[in-house]
């Protein structure tokens, strides 16, 4: 772009640290921020330039301001909205009390975004802080302009932070290498450094390698980026199986409750999809308390939201329980009907209740973005997910196994009759048995909610892959459930680089069916006579 | 002897729905026109669907506030097709021959339209369809009020490729009618602009599709070449939401990669938290956020209407507006509901959108809009970044596909809505 | 020997059910089309379309009741049978279209044209001949239930797990239709039909033919049902309901009892779907969702297990429930009424509405027996 | 009839040797071998556990042995076999809890267990000969059901049904027959007729009979197998075993 031609020499200018005379610069920054306040893309990026050029003191806060919409424009004056909140005069940089009216924030487009960034890649570059010089680094590094490079070798010369070194050098390497006058040999060093990144964004700076290259530095090239997509291809690989991991886990926490429910108690609870449902309700009700409350506490929405869905998705499950199913024990097709009415009714009872749309349920800070480990991209929502649905698990088992709740509800499953006749009150032990899958359903979706619409037809999406799981890893073994989510998880995301995600899906589908004809009681089958009867 | 009392039981509740199923809701006073809204208000749909049928609600109860239509007073008759094709054309059968409804407004996805299409054209009735469309269609019963592909999609591409120097293309969308069709128009376009098949990635989900992680890091790696890339998205609806979070959450910026979505208007916007989305982009032909009188009325109007100043408005909403504006006119024009005489004076009727232009019904049922493209902004509104200078009228055949590139709809002259001007006959054949 | 079997110890139910349907077969038809519209007995056209649906929906209702109602089978699937045959037809509709669609392709569909597809698909050809595409809704399904059965019966899968595979047979096929790639119309399905053997189906005079030809159907369907379950392999099929292992001790090769049962019953699914699809004027893929297959069990479950005339009633009473809710002042609202329903019915019926009349009769009369199609526990 | 086949490895009818069969790591059945002459009715009694039960499901191929030999007739290894084929070549089995077809008529309950063809086609278009009729009213006869043959199965006793399912075993005509615990429930005088029911039919049939009541099976006076943790633990006249102090132990230190 011709204007990082003009930053170019600007910046050479302010390495070299020849001040341009006082004069020139107020013209340049009066005309930029009448451009400022002009309200037109293409004067804004303009603006930028300008103001980066004429070396203005407060030049990086500006524009940073500007990049977050801070900026406010107005044909007299030009303010900066800081990040506590204050304003302070774009010119002088001396603080006011409040905005001058008229002033209306400057607009952005894509455009002048990456007119911003790249401007910040520029200033930054010298920048105290190290973080924001890496930052500074990958963004001239994306941006590859030519006019930086005396800036980047200036700031390496001078560089004592190793990571930020690195980054920079990579800077360079990137610039280097697409540059025809730049030595030889530097571009051959450049490959080099671009093969140690090794990232797409380094595959990218690669091939963008312009066709006035000798051939040695073809050669280099390629084999670089051979090397680097053997790497990559390796990375994939692994990358896949954490997405079937991912997927594996959301599974798992739709289909556990259903373990219990079904699996346990041998109930066909149609309307196990609308407990999750109710879940990612209960977590978007709690998110509008805290931010009309305590809007502190956001990050700890999720936190609140746990128990208030076991709470509610629980409670729901147990009026179930007592107002209809107990009735149909003995009789688990006749409880299919009856939760599938029910599904209707919880379903039409939140549209009426919450509307028919989509709500917004936000992530807190800890649940956004992703980080690179290796060649490897987790981002951070699936990773709690999956720590989530483990803990779940844990609980769950540990509550089965180890609590004298767990064994009366296993002695019941096992054989009514005798546990009465032992004294359990066993009325009570289905309920709690049928409410504990219900909420565990309702935790479900607090997860859900972070990955999923939260919708009315939220649960109706993931009933069936939860009956698929559960059948699939045999009735009534909480193992046989986790084995079966992972399993499925992962095949669906190694099927579907080459399948497509619907074809896929029918593959899998066709699998179960045929897997349940070898094992029909799935993975995990309880054997020996008890089972005849 | 025990089995007759058991055969009268039988019969007598069979008959019973016979009679309750054959005198459905009869139709009150006569001295009201009756408008059909098809929209449905349960199972999957729902989440769009219903905010149509309210804002109908809205307009008539405006227009009896405004003493009606030649004097007699409007009454809606609200219908449920829930979701379910077959329904829609047992409920579109309904409003016409037991209600004697003298227009219908309604229906969403195209198989919608297409279930009822019959039915319209067996009992010669009107529909308005608003939603943005695949086109290939024009009949003489319905009207398009939603935008055609060459209102929507290719303007868009056309930015991309002028303002963010576009030159990969991911075109990504559910399975069905609409993102196919727009696709394979957007292909031909692409390509007869020179962009090379190897620069074209098309990717095809399921509905409801709701892991998106490989997906989005395809599109990662696609973009990685050392081109400039953008999506394309025609992702229906619902799979929106978490289409979004997964670019959002795996680090993909507007700056990077860019998105524009043709069916991702405010309401979808409301349910996802759209910080890490600013810059995305979408192409409609009316935004919440323009600012003309006729809109800011209008929000204030709806907003009042829903007891919800917080409720959004949308597209759709607009088509609706404008659609029932000129069906108004029509019937004024002629002073009756009959439906020959309303669809032929449709054509050439003219009424204010919100945004500030005037739109015509055109010879093919389609009419002319102004084509927006917005950035998503923090606030899950949009930011108007670029606008076509007047209206564009709707085509009903796409010049893009060899089979459709010869038609033209004209239910003025020609009578036809698939007129061959190569053969000059109607009928293509 | 065949009318024998049809025939053999007809009963008054039975007798009713079928003057019924002949009654609606002549008489609703003759209503709409001789009687003026004015004369308070005309039966009007929509009347005529919404009843030959409920009729298609009897017909399923009762192909259901075959396998769950006598043979314990709960088919979560048998949405798919019905539009594997509406599909057939579909496609023989299709072809009748000819030069008509709105591109004049002699032989593509409109959807492939704007698709660009350079030829008719293999799995496409034949379906222009009546007798080829009728005899494809027979075969299609059956030899679907046939396969998936034979798999599935002889390695002994019984119970929620065959209902859940069954689901999930319906669920592939969903996904598949809705595949554009698959050549039957993705989402959109197959819809806009001109004629049917050279009748306009638009035609109210079609109507009225396909209508009666539906209760013809009906009947022939419950016939054929009636004499499965009264015949001695009817009383196996129960005992294998009843107590499966047992019924094995005694020497029958259950599996195929099962089999042979499936498949009958798949057939008339498919048979029901291809006399829906002329009516309604479209067959998409959501005909195969789950959630239909459920309703379908519902509507068996309502009218009375175990009863063929129930399942009929049945699918009646819910569909016109779901007619009259979903217009007017119930529309928001109409989920929680059917919803309700649901519960009701298993709560407080549980052998649907005939079974309990008949229940409630026979206490009166006679306390210790039963009707010999008792819905037992299911397994 | 029942003369041993020619090329049998034995004359008996049913041949069992080194049985052995486990459920999760449990030993149901330990070697165990046993043979039954034709026309023999051989008493099998044991505690709780001793594997009576399991031992019939092995025979009827309910359960498959994990190893040992099980030969019908000589030349029939029936371990290769699923219940409707050993079904069909001539083995009977009465349940310990009696299961007739509770919605079925009694009459049907004959009807469906009458020696017949058992395929599909042959079932879907049956009609009830005369002969076959008199079959049935015979057995309705012996079983002293015939006034009830139109009442649900569901509604007989508990005496009523066992006497049911031994009816249907004779409609059968199996070459063996398996009778688990006849005379469980039932009154002094139903136990005394069974006894004479079970000696007729073993006049030209095989019966295995399995009961606690030793009442029972010293009227039954036939030989006794006493059965322990899956193995013969004693075989012989009923006095003789009784008399065994192995055997008194295991039933009095149970």
């Amino acid at each position: 772009m011709s204007f990082l031609h003009r930053l170019k020499h600007a910046l050479v200018i302010l390495v070299a640290l020849v001040a341009a005379s006082v004069a020139s610069i107020a013209q340049t920054t009066d005309e930029a921020f009448k451009r400022l306040a002009a309200d037109s893309y293409s004067d804004t990026s303009r603006a930028i330039e300008m103001l980066v050029a004429s070396a203005h003191p407060n030049a990086a806060q500006i524009v940073e301001a500007l990049g977050d919409g801070r900026l406010l424009a107005g044909p007299s004056d030009v303010v900066v909205k800081t990040t506590a909140g204050g304003f302070v005069d774009a010119r002088t940089g001396q603080a006011l009390g409040a905005a001058p009216d008229g002033l209306k924030p400057v607009r952005l487009n894509n455009a002048v975004r990456r007119a911003v960034q790249a401007a910040l890649g520029g200033l930054g570059l010298l920048n105290p802080d190290p973080a924001k010089r890496i930052a500074a680094a990958e963004a001239v590094f994306k941006s590859r302009d030519a006019g930086l490079l005396p800036v980047v070798e200036a700031a390496i010369g001078r560089e004592t932070d190793p990571p930020a070194l690195k980054a920079l050098r990579q800077a360079q390497a990137a610039i280097l290498i697409a540059r025809p006058d730049a030595q030889p040999l530097d571009r051959l060093a450049a490959v080099e450094v671009l093969y140690e990144r090794g990232d797409q964004d380094a595959l990218a700076t690669l091939r963008a390698l312009p066709g006035d290259a000798t051939p040695a530095l073809r050669e280099a090239q390629a084999k670089a980026i051979a090397a680097i997509e053997g790497r990559l291809r390796l990375w994939a690989i692994v990358q896949n199986l954490w997405y079937g991991l991912s997927l594996g886990s959301v599974l798992l926490l739709a289909a556990i409750g259903l373990a219990i429910t079904f699996g346990v108690m041998g109930v066909i609870n149609m309307a196990h999809g609308e407990m999750v449902m109710l879940g990612a309700y209960t977590t978007f009700v709690v998110q509008e308390l805290i931010r009309a409350n305590a809007p502190g506490l956001f990050d700890w929405s999720l936190a609140i939201a746990l128990p208030a869905a076991f709470i509610v998705a629980g409670a729901v499950g147990i009026a179930i329980e007592r107002g209809v199913i107990r009735f149909l024990y003995g009789r688990p097709l006749e409880t299919l009907l009856a939760t599938w009415g029910i599904s209707l009714i919880l379903q039409q009872a939140v549209r009426t209740a919450f509307g028919p749309t989509n709500r917004e349920v936000g992530a807190p800070a800890f649940m956004s973005g992703a980080f690179e480990l290796g060649g490897l991209a987790i981002t951070y929502n699936r990773l709690w997910i999956i720590v989530f649905a483990a803990l779940v698990f844990a609980a769950l088992l540990a509550i089965l196994k180890l609590t004298p709740m767990g064994l009366q509800m296993r002695a019941v499953t096992q054989n009514r009759r005798m546990a009465s006749a032992m004294g359990i009150r066993t009325g009570r032990i289905d309920a709690l048995t049928f409410g504990l899958g219900s909420g565990v359903a309702g935790l479900a979706g607090v997860a859900l909610s972070q990955i999923d619409n939260v919708s009315p037809n939220l649960g109706q999406s993931y009933i069936i892959d939860s009956f698929m799981v559960v059948v699939f890893g045999g009735v009534g073994n909480l193992w046989g459930t986790l084995v079966g989510a992972m399993t499925l998880g992962v095949a669906n995301k190694l099927l579907e680089p080459y399948a497509g995600a619907v074809l896929g899906k029918i593959a899998l589908l066709v699998c179960i069916i045929l897997f349940i004809q070898k094992r029909p009681r799935g993975l995990f089958a309880l054997k020996g006579r008890a089972v005849e009867a | 002897m025990n089995s007759n009392r058991r055969e009268f039981l039988g019969t007598a509740l069979a008959g019973a729905t016979f009679l309750g199923a054959s005198r459905l809701p009869a139709a009150a006073q006569q001295e009201t026109i009756k408008v059909g809204i098809l929209h449905s208000l349960s199972g999957t749909m729902a989440i769009s669907e219903t905010t149509l049928k309210d804002v109908m609600l809205m307009l008539i109860e405006e227009q009896n506030k405004k003493g009606g239509l030649l004097g007699k007073k409007l009454e809606a008759v609200v219908v449920d097709p829930a979701s379910n094709w077959p329904l829609f054309a047992e409920k579109a059968r309904e409003l016409i021959t037991k209600d004697k409804v003298a227009a219908t407004f309604g229906c969403w996805t195209s198989v919608s339209r297409k279930s009822v299409l019959p039915v319209f054209k067996e009992l010669n009735n009107i529909l308005f369809y608003p939603v943005q469309y695949e086109g290939e269609e024009s009949e003489r019963n319905v009207f398009y009020t939603g935008a055609a592909p060459n209102q929507q999609a290719i303007p868009a591409v056309d930015y991309l490729a002028k303002e963010e120097k576009v030159e990969r293309w991911v075109l990504a969308g559910t399975d069905y009618v609409y993102p196919r069709t727009t696709n394979k128009i957007l292909e031909a376009y692409l390509k007869s602009k020179g962009v090379k098949p190897e620069d074209i990635l098309i990717n095809y989900t399921p509905f409801g599709h709701s892991d998106w992680q490989t997906i989005v890091s395809d599109i990662k790696k696609f973009g990685s070449a050392g081109k400039k890339t953008a999506v394309v998205s025609t992702i229906n609806g619902d799979a929106n939401v978490p289409f979004y979070k997964e670019l959002g959450n795996q680090g993909i910026k507007a700056t990077d990669i860019p998105v524009v979505a043709f069916s991702v208007g405010e309401e979808e916007l409301a349910g996802i938290d759209t910080k890490p989305l600013v810059g995305h982009l979408a192409a409609w032909n009316y935004f919440q956020s323009i600012k003309t009188p006729e809109n800011e009325a209008f929000i204030k109007q709806w907003q009042a209407f829903t007891k919800n100043p917080k409720r959004v408005t949308n597209d759709p909403m607009e088509a609706h507006v404008v659609g029932f504006n000129m069906w108004v006119k029509a019937v004024e024009k002629v002073k009756s509901t009959d439906p020959d005489k309303v669809i032929d004076a449709l054509p050439g009727i003219e009424a204010p959108n919100l945004t500030g232009g005037i739109s015509k019904m055109l010879p093919n049922h389609h009419i002319t809009k102004p084509v927006f493209i917005g950035e998503i902004k923090d606030d899950g509104q949009f930011d108007v970044v670029w606008k076509t200078d007047g209206l564009v009228p709707g085509d009903a055949w796409s010049k893009e596909l060899d089979g459709s590139k010869d038609l033209v709809g004209d239910w003025v002259e020609k009578k036809c809505g698939n007129f061959n001007v190569k053969t000059g006959k109607c009928g293509a054949a | 020997m065949i009318a024998r079997f049809l025939l053999q110890n007809m009963d008054r139910r039975a007798g009713i059910f079928l003057a019924i349907l002949l009654a609606l077969a002549v008489l609703v038809p003759a209503a709409n089309l001789l009687l003026p519209a004015s004369s308070p007995f005309h039966v009007p056209t929509s009347t005529l379309a919404l009843w030959g649906k409920y009729l298609c929906y009897a017909l399923l209702a009762v192909s259901l009741d075959l396998v769950w109602g006598y043979c314990g089978i709960l088919s979560l699937g048998h949405g798919a049978f019905f539009a594997l045959g509406g599909y057939a037809m579909g496609l023989y509709l299709m072809r009748q279209i000819g030069t008509r669609g709105v591109y004049g392709n002699p032989v593509l569909p409109d959807f492939m044209v704007f698709l660009n597809w350079q030829e008719l698909p293999w799995y496409w050809w034949g379906f222009s001949s009546f007798p080829f595409a009728m005899l494809m809704v027979l075969l299609v399904p059956g030899l679907l239930a046939f396969v998936f059965g034979w798999f599935a019966f002889r390695s002994r899968v019984t119970g929620v797990y065959l209902s859940i595979i069954t689901q999930a047979l319906t669920y592939a096929l969903l996904l598949a239709f809705f595949r554009n790639d698959m050549g039957f119309g993705g989402n959109n399905g197959l819809t806009d039909f001109k004629d049917i053997l050279g009748f306009n189906v638009q035609a109210q005079a079609t109507r009225a033919a396909l209508f009666s030809m539906t209760c013809v159907m009906l009947a022939a369907g419950f016939l054929i049902a009636r004499g499965i379950v009264v015949s001695k392999l009817g009383k196996v099929v129960i005992a294998v309901r009843d107590a499966e292992s047992r019924t094995r001790f005694l020497g029958y090769r259950v599996d195929r009892f099962k089999l042979f049962v499936f498949t009958v019953s798949a057939c008339m699914a498919g048979v029901a779907g291809a006399l829906y699809v002329p009516q309604v004027g479209i067959i998409n893929p959501s005909e195969f969702a789950p959630a239909n297959s459920i309703e379908t069990v519902i509507w068996v479950a309502v009218g009375g297990r175990g009863t063929l005339v129930g399942a009929a009633l049945g699918a009646v009473v819910v569909n016109g429930a779901k007619t009259m809710f979903t217009s007017g002042f119930m529309a928001p609202y109409w989920l929680f009424a059917l919803g309700g329903l649901f519960v009701v019915v298993t709560l407080f019926l549980p052998k649907g509405i005939l079974g309990t009349a008949e229940a409630l009769w026979r206490r009166r009369r006679k306390p210790e027996t039963m009707p010999a199609a008792e819905p037992a526990p299911a397994e | 009839m029942n003369a041993p086949v020619p090329g049998a490895l034995t004359s008996s009818l049913l041949y069992l040797d080194g049985v052995s069969v486990s459920f999760d790591g449990f030993k149901a059945i330990r070697g165990l071998s046993l043979t039954i002459e034709p026309d023999e009715m051989r008493a099998i009694i044991g505690p709780n556990g001793a594997g009576k039960t399991t031992m019939m499901d092995i025979i009827t191929g309910k359960t498959k042995p994990d190893v040992g030999t099980v030969m019908f007739g000589g030349t029939v290894d029936l371990t290769k076999l699923d219940e409707a084929a050993i079904a069909n070549l001539g083995i009977g089995r009465k349940f310990q809890k009696p299961t007739v077809f509770d919605s079925h008529t009694i009459e049907d309950n004959i009807l469906l267990a009458l020696k017949s063809k058992r395929t599909v086609g042959k079932t879907l278009f049956w009609k009830t000969e005369e002969p076959q009729q008199k079959r049935i009213d015979d057995i309705l006869g012996i079983i002293r059901l015939a006034d009830r043959r139109d009442r649900l199965a569901g509604s007989l006793s508990h005496g009523q049904k066992q006497w049911l399912e031994i009816g249907m075993l004779l409609a059968q005509d199996p070459k063996l027959l398996l009778v688990d615990e006849p005379a469980a429930g039932m009154t002094d005088g139903e136990t005394a007729q069974t006894a004479v029911l079970l000696k007729e039919i073993a006049r030209d049939h095989s019966v295995i009979v399995v009961e606690h009541d030793m009442g029972f099976i010293r009227e039954l006076g036939v030989k006794v197998t006493v059965l322990h943790e899956g193995s013969v633990l004693a075989e012989g006249p009923l006095d003789h075993v009784s008399a065994n102090e192995r055997v008194v132990e295991v039933y009095l230190g149970r």
